[in-house]
């Protein structure tokens, strides 16, 4: 037994982590370890009850003790009782799964927004204060934190397994979920969707630090402008605030306070303005004209990356009044020498 | 008028012929396999089993059909833009020539049934040459698409949707120009519209081919004879190549013909 | 046969007991007799050749994966290497092994005869669909040789279309063309299970086995051909370049996965009903009960496959479905967990007053009963919405389909396999070598699986070729259960291939069992039967076997 | 559905392939295939017509309501459903239901989307 020694190693030392179950890191993650402690008794007593039945049976119906079998043509109560409370049973965990999967994917309206960019093979975090950070991730403790993740190539998927929460990062678009880390430490950020050659490099950690500890961190890591001044920069930059200058005259519909309104669209819907519609707005315009303005916006597919969208979605999500845009409309009047489109490179 | 023939009818020749396992309560023919119980079971066994693999036709197509649906609501300006483009005269003919093919084949299994040799013959060439017709005209559609470059892929030009030519007659855009994010998603358009229509014109291909088997066989007289199951199920897979076209019709030709008028 | 006896097994004396002369192995000689052979039962052994070596090329792929996971490095292979192996494994052992392992081989072998008839009704077809799925399992091997493909088996959109260089083309060929092969039996025994019973075998006088594969065969029919448009749509868009699935060119991604698995979660139906089948056949013999239910287990196949067409959407639940209809679809899912429930504890309580004996057959059957509910009820885990966002992706589901395929489907492959290799092959192979594969095999697998399950709720993905050190403890469990495995796996090879020459002569009914299968000899005739049968009792009827003394089945009234 | 009784009645037919399973081989005459084809041809016709007439969101409704109606007598005459057994029958609808599956349970995803271009 040359395995022995080796063996009884690894278990002391996974008995040490005693890793049956991942840390509590989240305030999802208790609500999840019940219902899947649950669906564990669930499936313990279920197998237990195949087993004993099948055990007894084999033991007092066995050849040998019960030589003749007497035919039984089955009991339609018997299986009525085993249709209906599996059925019922599976009726609780579909709907105690349900809530828990709207809790998760629903964040609260006061969490604060941090962008996750997924990439072959690497995650890009950006914080609200124009702090970028790769396969890192430092939130604060006891606040509840959104990711909005969008991938720039194939679909990944972003896990905390501590944090009990995933979500598929998926290309074109904005997928959300949040949480709220209840511990300080750190994690482990896995892809979980295959994505390629180093699909199993692409992990990162999450940092739970105190809110004091998260501050100080936001100041010592500053890139000196948030995301909001990106996109303002490159929203002069780009020219849009030619057409969407507020003025009456403007070709643009005016974008002061656009953000979380109803708007109403020129073939007749109705949208509700979120980072989603605001980024498609961009890049596909005339799928969204704004009713009484013509379809003249050109595309910015592949003229913008999706940091440089994020940047300005977040600009666009400050902007309550045209004021700047103005100013800086007048501004980048004066000084033509900026070359019109470096959108793509403000990283 | 009842035209029910008992499978039994002893009409056929080889009545000698007996099979060392059959039951001599029924009469041998030649096409007969020994596994069937009776000529009808087979005859039955075969037209279901024809059924059952145009059920998986129905759903080879049916996944292109739910991409269409899908992208005809997403990009509905591209999809009319892209869709005028194509030949409406041209794809109604070919509606009709296909009909027609379909008329014939039909005829064809009737004269199998009715044990008319020559005109059996006849019918399923006539089958043929309308199916014949029906490609050529759709090579003359594609050669078309091909010199617009409306070929999805590599070479593809939106050019044509971004500004539109002048109608030499109203002097105005022969149809309203598109955005160029609107035109780059007419390429979807092209390409379910090749694939729908390739996936069908490749079984119209395959179809023919059988169609020259079955008249060599036919000549022959092996179906004039009251065995005229290849007929009937290659007639059903005929009709069934139809109603594919008979959707693909109006869905890509006839999605929007006034555009301007919105 | 003592009363007290603790086996059913009633052999021939040996002494004076021959293989009959005439037999469809013996019919013609050649290899040609068997390339271009329409007998079902020929085409049957072909399948079991081509599909056993595909196991154990998938196989051996497996243990290569295992072997990398021993360690927390990534040491054995390279990253691009590893994943060709779990795409390899995936797609062989999916495509090329569990959809035709038990409908191609024991199905296409059984099916005619339970049924009373001479043959499927196309038998053309039938060695059409061997042929097909021959040239596809080559087109796989090719891909393979030519440096093989990394899509895992799902050919997740974009990474397949537009992210890979390697033979994503040759794989999807290769699966389009398996695809048709197993239409084609599907077709086939739908026609036959309709067309060509006997006389008296009426619907509800069929063996539960006919009713899986009936039910099986549905989805086979309607499900396929969408993997199919779905493959040819990638491989259109990999030639092409056209966005399709591309949502840089203004596809939609998830209109693949929808497509996908409309026909793949059927599938996973498609592998595991036929298991369900010989399970049924196999605790009735051997518990010498008719099973308890018929009916409900008759219905909960064809529920299986009606339900199993509208919940393929569970596998997308993170994938940025709307949460709507993840809701819709998470429900139709319970749903679906029901009739494998009533089928289990039909076949638990068919052992009621039985009179049961313990042969290697219903040690698979019983190895299937207790994997396949924790594979089942894992399925509720991840069918519950708000537990699929922390188990989808990890080793749990790898866990709970293995559970499933292996330790179910396996299973019961290899139960029927063991039931009728009398019947097959005239011979018996030896019972107390089987019987200890088949406890080896129960050990190695929970051995393999179990410490996956943990591994998933502490977060490993999937397909991870490296991991954090904390996993180690288990993955080496999970290794070393897998060599086991592999044991328990090798030894049936070994002396079913032994019994060929060696094995005791079986004669027509060793097991005393009252299919019709059994009241024919071993092996049976190319013809099956002398006269068509007329099926005068029920399934399972062992009064009526007991008199068959006096009344022999295939003797026309 | 099936026992010896009718296995008497007809010798040549095995019980099993009796109703609804089996149906007596009917034959279409040339002058019905005659209707069918003026009337799919009238059908397209129509199709042509109403597609340049602008009845706005009915425009792709009319325009399958007609190919469903010319789908059906296809299926009917020249397909020869209207003669064929229930078995027949129900396979024909078992296809078109699972394509409906197809479709609808799929469109219940990119309806309900909230973000979504519906």
């Amino acid at each position: 037994m040359g395995i022995s020694p080796v063996l009884w190693q690894f278990l002391m030392k996974w008995l040490n982590a005693s890793a049956l179950f991942p840390r509590e890191a989240s305030t999802i993650a208790p609500q999840m370890d019940a219902l899947y402690f649950f669906l564990l008794g669930m499936t313990v007593v279920g197998v237990v009850l195949v087993v004993v039945i099948v055990a007894v049976f084999s033991m007092r119906y066995r050849k040998s003790v019960h030589p003749v079998a007497t035919q039984i043509e089955g009991s339609t109560l018997l299986e009525a009782t085993w249709t209906i409370i599996p059925l019922g049973l599976f009726l609780v965990c579909f709907v105690w799964g349900a809530l828990l999967y709207f809790r998760i994917y629903n964040p609260p309206v006061n969490s604060m927004n941090i962008y996750i960019v997924g990439k072959q093979w690497m995650w890009k975090a950006e914080h609200p204060g124009g702090q970028h950070e790769i396969n890192m991730l430092h939130v604060p403790m006891g606040q509840p934190i959104q990711l909005t993740m969008i991938s720039q190539d194939v679909f990944h998927s972003y896990s905390i397994p501590d944090f009990r929460i995933k979500r598929e990062v998926i290309p074109g678009r904005y997928s959300t979920v949040w949480f709220e880390a209840t511990t300080p430490g750190t994690y482990h950020i896995f892809c979980t969707q295959y994505c390629g050659t180093n699909h199993s490099q692409m992990i990162g950690e999450v940092t739970v630090l105190s809110p004091e500890d998260y501050k100080k961190w936001t100041e010592e890591s500053t890139s000196g402008m948030s995301l909001a001044q990106n996109g303002e920069r490159l929203f002069a930059s780009m020219g849009c605030n030619a057409c969407h200058s507020g003025n009456a005259a403007a070709r643009g519909p005016s974008l002061a306070g656009v953000f979380g309104s109803q708007l109403q669209l020129a073939n007749g819907s109705r949208v509700q303005v979120n980072e989603a519609y605001l980024r498609d707005a961009i890049l596909n315009p005339s799928q969204h004209i704004t009713a009484g303005y013509s379809p003249i916006m050109p595309t910015y597919q592949g003229q913008i990356s999706e940091d440089g969208l994020i940047d300005i979605v977040e600009y666009l999500k400050t902007l309550n009044t045209n004021y700047r845009v103005q100013q800086t409309l007048t501004t980048s009047e004066s000084d033509q020498a900026a070359p019109p489109a470096t959108g793509g490179a403000n990283q | 008028m009842d035209n029910a023939i008992a499978p039994t009818e002893p009409l056929m020749p080889h009545e000698t012929a007996v099979h060392e396992h059959e039951e001599h309560e029924h009469v041998f023919v030649p096409q007969h396999r020994h596994h069937f119980e009776t000529e009808e079971q087979q005859r039955e066994a075969g037209s279901f089993g024809m059924w059952l693999f145009l059920l998986t036709e129905i759903m080879f197509f049916g996944g292109l059909f739910f991409a269409y649906l899908l992208y005809r609501n997403w990009y509905y300006d591209a999809f009319v833009a892209a869709s005028n483009q194509l030949n409406v005269s041209l794809g109604g003919a070919n509606t009709a020539i296909l009909i027609t093919s379909g008329f014939f084949m039909a005829l064809g299994v009737w004269a199998a049934e009715m044990r008319k040799r020559t005109l059996l013959v006849w019918m399923l060439v006539l089958t043929t040459l309308f199916g014949v017709a029906f490609l050529g005209i759709k090579y003359v559609e594609y050669k078309e698409k091909w010199e617009k470059h409306h070929i999805p892929g590599a070479s593809f030009d939106i050019s044509e949707f971004v500004n539109p030519p002048i109608d030499a007659k109203t002097g105005k855009p022969s149809q309203n120009p598109l955005p160029v994010d609107a035109a780059q998603k007419t390429q979807i358009f092209f390409f379910l519209y090749f694939a729908m229509t390739g996936m069908h014109a490749l079984h119209m291909i395959i179809g023919i081919g059988l169609l020259f088997w079955l008249i060599g066989r036919s000549q022959r007289g092996d179906f004039s004879a009251g065995y005229v199951a290849p007929i009937e199920n290659f007639g059903l897979y005929w009709h069934f190549v139809d109603i594919v076209w008979l959707f693909l019709f109006p869905l890509l030709y006839l999605i929007n013909r006034h555009p301007l008028a919105h | 046969m003592s009363a007290t006896s603790t086996t059913i097994l009633n052999l021939p004396d040996q002494s004076t007991a021959t293989i009959p002369k005439k037999n469809y192995i013996t019919a013609e000689h050649g290899l040609l007799s068997w390339l271009l052979t329409g007998d079902h039962k020929r085409i049957a052994m072909l399948y079991l050749i081509s599909i056993t070596v595909f196991f154990f090329i998938g196989g051996a792929f497996a243990g290569l994966i295992r072997l990398e996971l021993l360690t927390p490095q990534p040491d054995l292979v390279a990253s691009d290497t590893y994943n060709k192996l779990f795409t390899m494994h995936g797609v062989i052992m999916v495509f090329l092994f569990l959809v035709p392992s038990v409908p191609a081989t024991i199905g296409n072998f059984l099916i005619p005869i339970m049924v009373g008839a001479r043959d499927l009704a196309f038998p053309k077809i039938n060695l059409l669909s061997w042929y097909l799925y021959v040239v596809g399992g080559i087109l796989v091997l090719s891909a393979l040789v030519l440096g093989g493909v990394d899509t895992g088996w799902t050919f997740t959109t974009p990474l397949s279309t537009h992210y890979l260089n390697t033979h994503v083309l040759t794989t999807a060929t290769a699966i389009f063309v398996a695809g048709f092969s197993s239409i084609f039996t599907g077709l086939n025994f739908i026609v036959t299970i309709h067309r060509m019973r006997c006389p008296g075998m009426t619907w509800f006088r069929m063996p539960l086995f006919v009713w899986a594969h009936y039910a099986a065969s549905i989805l086979m029919v309607l499900g396929t051909p969408v993997l199919a448009i779905s493959l040819v749509l990638v491989a259109l868009e990999r030639v092409f370049g056209i966005g399709v699935f591309d949502p840089a060119k203004g596809g939609d991604p998830l209109l693949f996965q929808h497509l996908f698995w409309f026909y793949s979660h059927p599938a996973v139906y498609i592998m595991i009903l036929p298991g369900m089948g010989v399970i049924s056949e196999v605790v009735s013999t051997f518990s010498r009960k008719r099973v308890f239910g018929y009916t409900a287990v008759a219905f909960s196949s064809v529920a299986i496959a009606l339900f199993g067409f509208f919940v393929w959407a569970h596998h997308m639940f993170i994938m940025g479905i709307s949460n709507y209809s993840a809701l819709v679809f998470s429900l139709l899912t319970m749903l679906v967990a029901v009739p494998s429930a009533i089928k289990i504890f039909n076949w638990s309580f068919t052992l009621q007053k039985g009179s049961i004996t313990f042969e290697t057959p219903m040690l698979y059957a019983f190895g299937f009963m207790g994997l396949f509910t924790i594979g089942g009820l894992t399925g509720v885990f991840l069918g519950s919405l708000g537990m699929d966002i922390q188990l989808t992706e990890t080793y749990f589901i790898v866990a709970h389909f293995h559970f499933v395929m292996v330790g179910g489907m396996l299973m019961a492959f290899l139960s029927g396999v063991h039931f009728w290799w009398p019947k097959m092959t005239g011979r018996m192979y030896p019972e107390s070598l089987s019987k200890l594969a088949a406890v080896v095999t129960f050990i190695g697998f929970n051995l393999t699986f179990m410490p996956q399950f943990i591994l998933g709720y502490l977060g490993m993905p999937r397909r991870y070729h490296a991991y954090p050190p904390e996993f180690q403890v288990l993955n080496v469990l999970s290794t070393a259960g897998a060599t086991v495995l592999g044991v328990g796996y090798m030894l049936p090879i070994l002396y079913l291939a032994w019994s060929l020459k060696y094995g005791e002569i079986a004669g027509d009914n060793p097991w005393q069992a009252t299919g019709l299968e059994w009241q024919i000899q071993s092996p049976p005739l190319t013809e099956n039967f002398t006269e068509i049968p007329i099926m005068d009792h029920e399934a399972y009827d062992y009064e009526w076997l007991e008199h068959k003394t006096q009344h022999e089945v295939t003797h026309v009234g | 559905m099936a026992d010896e009784a009718t296995h008497e009645q007809h010798f040549h037919d095995p019980p099993n392939v009796t109703n609804p399973e089996h149906a007596e081989h009917h034959i279409v005459t040339p002058l019905q295939y005659g209707y069918v084809y003026i009337t799919l041809l009238i059908g397209t016709l129509l199709t042509v017509l109403a597609a340049d007439v602008d009845m706005g969101i009915f425009n792709p409704i009319v325009a399958l309501a007609i190919a469903c109606t010319k789908a059906v007598i296809v299926i009917l005459f020249f397909m020869h459903v209207k003669y064929q057994s229930n078995l027949i029958k129900m396979t024909v609808g078992a296809g078109f239901f699972t394509f409906l599956v197809l479709i609808t349970m799929t469109l219940s995803d990119y309806i309900s989307r909230a973000w979504g271009l519906w």
